[in-house]
């Protein structure tokens, strides 16, 4: 590849729009600078010291005039490009409801990914081309960034926090994952590359990789290896909420907050359960803050959300 | 009028007044109250560090000629722009022109025989220096690697590096900052002399009174931070740790708090300085004062409410975002009226290009270039993209040197005779001028296209397909690095020679700085100046330059 | 300046102002201005504590007002009493200098001081219970729970944090009471300690509620 | 010297108002910390925090007779204050749970 292309290459859906944005930026700016510079210069040469040119004294009111045209307009061009990236931000900000969810977790200096049928990769993401993607992502050390400048996506990934992105990638090839956030040493060689497939040779690379049990079933056996199953199943003796069926409701708690359970709100249950209790139970669950990894709760996650409603079995 | 003409209309005695400068002893220049000396021992202090952080810099982008990273170690890289940050920041930029400059002349153009708090401000350098030795002694024993926003939990529960000298010495020159800040602003509503009303300062007053608000509203939050960064590293008292709870974004807003603002502690001096050089050299009253005034006030308080657009990315709601968006288009508006007003302040002058209006002009382009791509980022889709990337570093570039240290140049070219009494070769001066602009748009403008194009910053190996432009920037640097040089050279060389003795006015200004001697008497001036007039008073109609100082009475 | 003329109360009014001032008001306006301008500073120093305190509370409500139980409500009271207290003493030192009443200034400021000292050492006795108590985050800390964790680390920064700035008022005004036996008594300074320290106080009039109040109905 | 001791004895008086103002409003604070009031403790004991920290400033700090310059100063730190917290709100008060 030559250095003198000035856009890297458009291959998501959101890349055009910003890209649309950003060349009406330049053009604006340009046209400012060359405004001003060449205002400067003609005046640098018409009124240069000692030069014939007549130089009538100003009106008051003509500098007024001057002076409020110029912030009005400065005021309206600012207003409608707030008002256009404004609108396009949030019209990309949801990611659609049939996304492909991948876990990406940022560590020092790797980024680990975990595909929904449990598949792991490190460094690395395979994706299939033209369906939505979204990324859940934390960290379990430091704040990374994962950014993809072909696909014009970049978020934080902070520990403690569930942060999100999507795309829909455009075009096959491989691009280049960057860690933007600077995360220590090897910051500069924390980087990674998406694989973006067609449809055939993404199944058949899903078909080659080895089955590893897909998450919702590892999460099921820590469910009953942590002791969660001795009082989350619908009959046992100490009272806690019933999972199933659960995930993306919204729940009442006790302090008269109304969350949706999701992925970050799990994550708090288990880590802080005296944080969020549910209304009409006591704060009996224990913290496993320091006993399940991040990698653990992504699996109880994803058990917990496989949960129909006809209630945890066995 | 020419320059002898107004000599006649100053009270000047027989005897020639001593100046500041003539020295009793070393020990008296340490422990002075004189800002006029306090001023020099900044610009000495600055001077070092903006040496160190250059020295860093030479390193960083020598290393960056080579996309393998083979130069100097990851840890080495990382701790050199973490120097060059934490040192170019708060040692050199934001002392530079308010400490230097501020501290010389705002006592002398607003007719005042000191600032307010005399010993207070000998305080502001000390703390400014102890606070840079613990940096450097940071920096000598084992290096700081967390870049110079010390994002947590980096910085508190993971880096290796000497965070709390650093932080200590930051802390402490941070009580600089707030000193300058109360004496500044003390000293402008209580000490201006007769006649000279609030809407007759000159802008460099008013920059400094701008910029003087934000550092004593913006420091105390920086320091907060680090204090509680320092709890949390050194005693394990948690507030920002994930792994016990706390929120790392908290962090980032506490800081950016201060750390917007702080973009504009460096930009207000530099726009009060330029607007003091166009006009003097226009020969021209500057074009909307009033506006020029408030765009100036508004940018010092709308810069405290944007600081959220640093955090687009960051895991920060979404919806806070736009409203910081928002916020971020509409501090748009003062600058732009700032530029517009200095481009018209040329309209019908009498202009001469003397090296301080060479830089004063290369800081109005460059600022333009640097003001303007601050819609990129203010513009979320776009931001999400650049964001930490290589078109962030062009940007601030564009905006801390390109503008501020611009404007630290023209400003020292344009007081240098004032200072140290002392003309200086000017066509060596003109030379510098345009050296460095070309230099310096060579240097950052590919870094706006090699951070479009995805280069993240602070990585030392990167992607071979960024090489020809960081090598484009690298060269760049070296002749932005000579055109640094050189005035500090031939500057230095004038001080030692005699034959450049500057005239109490060498440019035919109006401010009341220049109505006093080169170098000015230690008690700034025999007997207080009145002021009868507006700044600015060069001609109204005239055909030929006439410049009417502030204390002359109109006839 | 000579101290022999000057300790005589009348000579008051010749007190030569320092530089840049041309008299003794004006110089004495300005201090107090001055040290205004950093008490507007410290509001925001401060601000950046309660701003912490506020978000920790809003992320746990429950943990974060149970932890705040476990402070010793009447040490804290009893400081709050003292510190008011050393407030009307500090006033009366400020005020009665302008009556020329100098025994009473100097008696005044060293009571102010006393009480300040006085402050700090049950501060010190409540932080020794509070270690015995376990109530420092980090190995061992006896409370449960992220709020509880954070409650306690904003605890000790924000108590030492005003620890310091009281050590420093309480150092630089047994001075003042020292030199106030002496000194001409319309030192333009003066007022200037009084704002500090009733500045300090005002903090902690937020502190005890936001500290020892919290989570106690 | 009488004059002068009846003006000390005057201001102690009026300084003891405003201590003893203060003092009751402790109690207050405390008695308020104690009551059940729904949650609206914490707004309760600011509220009596602020006209404590209202008396300090008036009647000890002296605002009630200082110049329109220093109460500025007074008024802005708030205001910044008041900034810093809203727009630090904006995120925390938006963000998915």
């Amino acid at each position: 590849m030559s250095g003198f292309e000035l856009l890297p290459q458009q291959a998501s859906t959101q890349a055009p729009q910003t890209d649309l944005l950003y060349l009406f930026l330049v053009f604006v700016s340009a046209a400012i600078v060359i405004l001003i510079v060449l205002l400067m210069l003609v005046f640098s040469i018409r009124y240069r010291r000692g030069s014939a040119a007549p130089r009538p004294e100003l009106r008051m009111l003509t500098t007024r005039e001057f002076e409020i045209g110029w912030t009005a307009g400065a005021l309206f061009l600012a207003l409608f490009i707030f008002g256009w990236t404004g609108s396009v931000r949030l019209s990309m900000l949801a990611a659609p409801e049939n996304a492909i969810e991948i876990h990406v977790q940022g560590k020092q200096w790797m980024w680990k990914i975990q595909h929904p049928n449990g598949i792991r990769e490190i460094n690395a993401l395979h994706v299939p081309v033209n369906e939505p993607v979204r990324l859940i992502m934390t960290s379990e050390d430091v704040i990374h960034s994962f950014f993809v400048p072909a696909f014009r996506i970049k978020e934080d990934v902070v520990p403690g926090l569930y942060t999100q992105t999507w795309f829909k990638a455009t075009e096959t090839g491989s691009q280049h994952l960057f860690c933007t956030q600077f995360c220590g040493t090897q910051h500069s060689r924390m980087i990674g590359e998406i694989v973006v497939m067609n449809h055939d040779d993404y199944a058949r690379w899903l078909r080659e990789q080895p089955q590893p049990g897909d998450l919702a079933a590892e999460g099921a056996s820590l469910f009953k290896a942590l002791g969660c199953s001795g009082c989350h199943i619908g009959n046992s003796a100490i009272r806690a909420p019933s999972l199933a069926g659960i995930y993306g409701r919204l729940v009442h708690l006790s302090d008269g907050r109304t969350v949706t359970m999701d992925d970050a709100f799990i994550r708090d249950c288990i880590l802080e359960p005296r944080k969020n209790v549910p209304a009409g139970y006591d704060p009996k669950m224990p913290s496993f803050k320091g006993e399940v990894s991040d990698g653990e709760i992504l699996r109880l996650t994803a058990y917990i959300r496989s949960l129909k409603s006809t209630g945890p079995s066995g | 009028m020419t320059d002898a003409a107004i000599g006649q209309g100053m009270p000047k005695a027989a005897e020639e007044p001593r100046s500041y400068l003539d020295t009793e002893s070393f020990v008296s220049w340490l422990t002075t109250t004189d800002h006029k000396r306090i001023a020099v021992l900044y610009a000495i202090t600055v001077t070092f560090f903006f040496l160190v952080g250059s020295g860093a810099m030479a390193l960083i982008r020598y290393e960056l000629t080579s996309p393998q990273g083979n130069i100097l170690s990851d840890e080495a890289y990382n701790r050199l722009f973490t120097l060059h940050g934490v040192v170019m920041v708060w040692f050199f930029l934001i002392p530079s022109i308010p400490a230097i400059f501020g501290n010389f002349l705002l006592p002398l153009m607003i007719g005042a025989r000191d600032v307010a708090f005399p010993r207070l401000n000998l305080a502001s350098w000390y703390l400014n220096f102890i606070g840079g030795l613990f940096v450097l002694y940071a920096l000598l024993a084992g290096g700081v690697d967390t870049g110079w926003t010390f994002y947590t939990p980096l910085s508190t529960m993971f880096a290796n590096g000497n965070v709390i000298a650093a932080a200590v010495g930051i802390f402490i020159t941070g009580f600089s900052s707030i000193a300058t800040g109360i004496n500044f602003i003390a000293t402008v509503h209580l000490l201006r002399t007769e006649g000279m009303t609030w809407f007759r300062l000159p802008l460099f007053v008013w920059a400094m009174y701008a910029v003087s608000l934000v550092f004593i509203l913006a420091t105390p939050v920086l320091a907060i931070t680090l204090v509680l960064i320092m709890a949390e590293r050194l005693f394990g008292l948690p507030v920002f740790d994930p792994a016990n709870g706390g929120d790392p974004l908290l962090f980032q807003h506490l800081f950016w708090f201060y750390s917007h603002p702080a973009v504009y502690i460096m930009i207000l001096p530099a726009m009060g300085v330029v607007s003091e050089v166009i006009t003097c050299f226009a020969r021209r009253q500057v074009f909307g004062y009033t506006f020029m005034v408030f765009s100036l006030v508004a940018i010092a308080i709308i810069g405290f409410f944007v600081w959220g657009h640093h955090m687009f990315v960051s895991g920060m709601s979404s919806y806070a975002g736009v409203v910081f968006s928002l916020i971020s288009f509409v501090v748009a508006v003062p600058s732009a009226i700032k530029v517009f007003n200095w481009t018209a302040t040329l309209y019908r002058g009498q202009i001469s290009f003397e090296s301080p209006m060479l830089y004063a002009l290369g800081f109005v382009g460059l600022f333009t270039v640097g003001g303007l791509t601050g819609l990129f980022l203010a513009a979320i889709p776009v931001d999400v993209h650049v964001h930490d990337t290589y078109f962030i570093i062009a940007h601030f570039h564009y905006i801390m040197v390109g503008g501020s240290v611009s404007a630290l140049y023209a400003a020292l070219h344009f007081w240098w005779p004032k200072v140290t009494g002392k003309l200086y070769p000017e066509n060596w001066a003109r030379f510098a001028a345009i050296l460095m602009f070309f230099g310096f748009n060579f240097t950052f403008f590919p870094q706006f296209l090699v951070g479009y194009l995805g280069m993240p910053r602070r990585y030392h190996v990167y992607p071979p397909e960024f090489q020809t432009l960081q090598v484009m920037s690298s060269t760049g640097a070296s002749v932005l690095a000579l055109a640094y040089a050189l005035p500090i050279v031939y500057l230095t060389w004038t001080l030692f020679n005699r034959d450049w003795k500057a005239p109490d006015n060498p440019w035919g200004a109006t401010g009341l700085e220049w109505q006093t001697s080169s170098p000015p008497p230690k008690e700034n001036f025999r007997a207080l100046p009145a002021v009868h007039s507006a700044p600015y008073h060069y001609h109204e109609t005239g055909e030929a330059p006439d410049p009417r100082a502030q204390d002359e009475a109109e006839q | 300046m000579s101290s022999a003329t000057l300790s005589q109360e009348h000579a008051d009014s010749d007190l030569p102002p320092s530089e840049p001032w041309s008299n003794i008001a004006e110089e004495t306006e300005a201090a107090s201005f001055g040290m205004w301008l950093f008490l507007g500073t410290e509001v925001l120093f401060f601000g950046g504590l309660f701003l912490s305190y506020t978000i920790a509370r809003f992320l746990y409500p429950q943990d974060f007002l149970e932890a705040a139980r476990h402070t010793d409500i009447y040490l804290g009271a009893t400081n709050t009493i003292v510190l008011l207290t050393s407030s009307l003493t500090m006033v009366v030192a400020v005020r009665g200098a302008d009556l020329g009443a100098r025994r009473l200034v100097w008696i005044c400021l060293a009571a102010t001081a006393a009480l300040g000292a006085l402050f700090l050492t049950i501060k010190g006795f409540e932080y020794w219970e509070d270690i015995r108590e376990h109530l420092v985050p980090g190995r061992g800390f006896a409370v449960q729970g992220f709020g509880a964790t954070l409650f306690f680390s904003l605890y000790w920064i924000m108590t030492s944090v005003h620890a310091v700035h009281l050590t420093v008022g309480v150092i630089l005004i047994a001075r003042l009471a020292w030199l106030m036996r002496s000194e001409p008594l319309r030192l333009p300074d003066l007022p200037v300690y009084g704002l500090y320290w009733h500045f300090v106080d005002t903090v902690w009039i937020f502190l005890f509620p936001l500290l020892y109040l919290a989570g106690r109905a | 010297m009488n004059g002068q001791r009846s003006q000390i004895r005057s201001l102690w008086v009026e300084s003891g108002v405003a201590w003893v103002a203060l003092i009751a409003l402790l109690a207050l604070n405390m008695a308020l910390a104690f009551l059940p009031l729904n949650g609206l403790n914490v707004a309760a004991n600011l509220f009596v925090a602020f006209v404590m920290a209202a008396i300090s400033g008036l009647f000890l700090m002296g605002l009630r007779g200082d110049s329109a310059l220093v109460r500025l100063v007074a008024i802005g730190s708030l205001f910044w204050l008041v900034v810093m917290f809203a727009l630090t709100f904006t995120d925390y008060f938006t963000r998915p749970v």
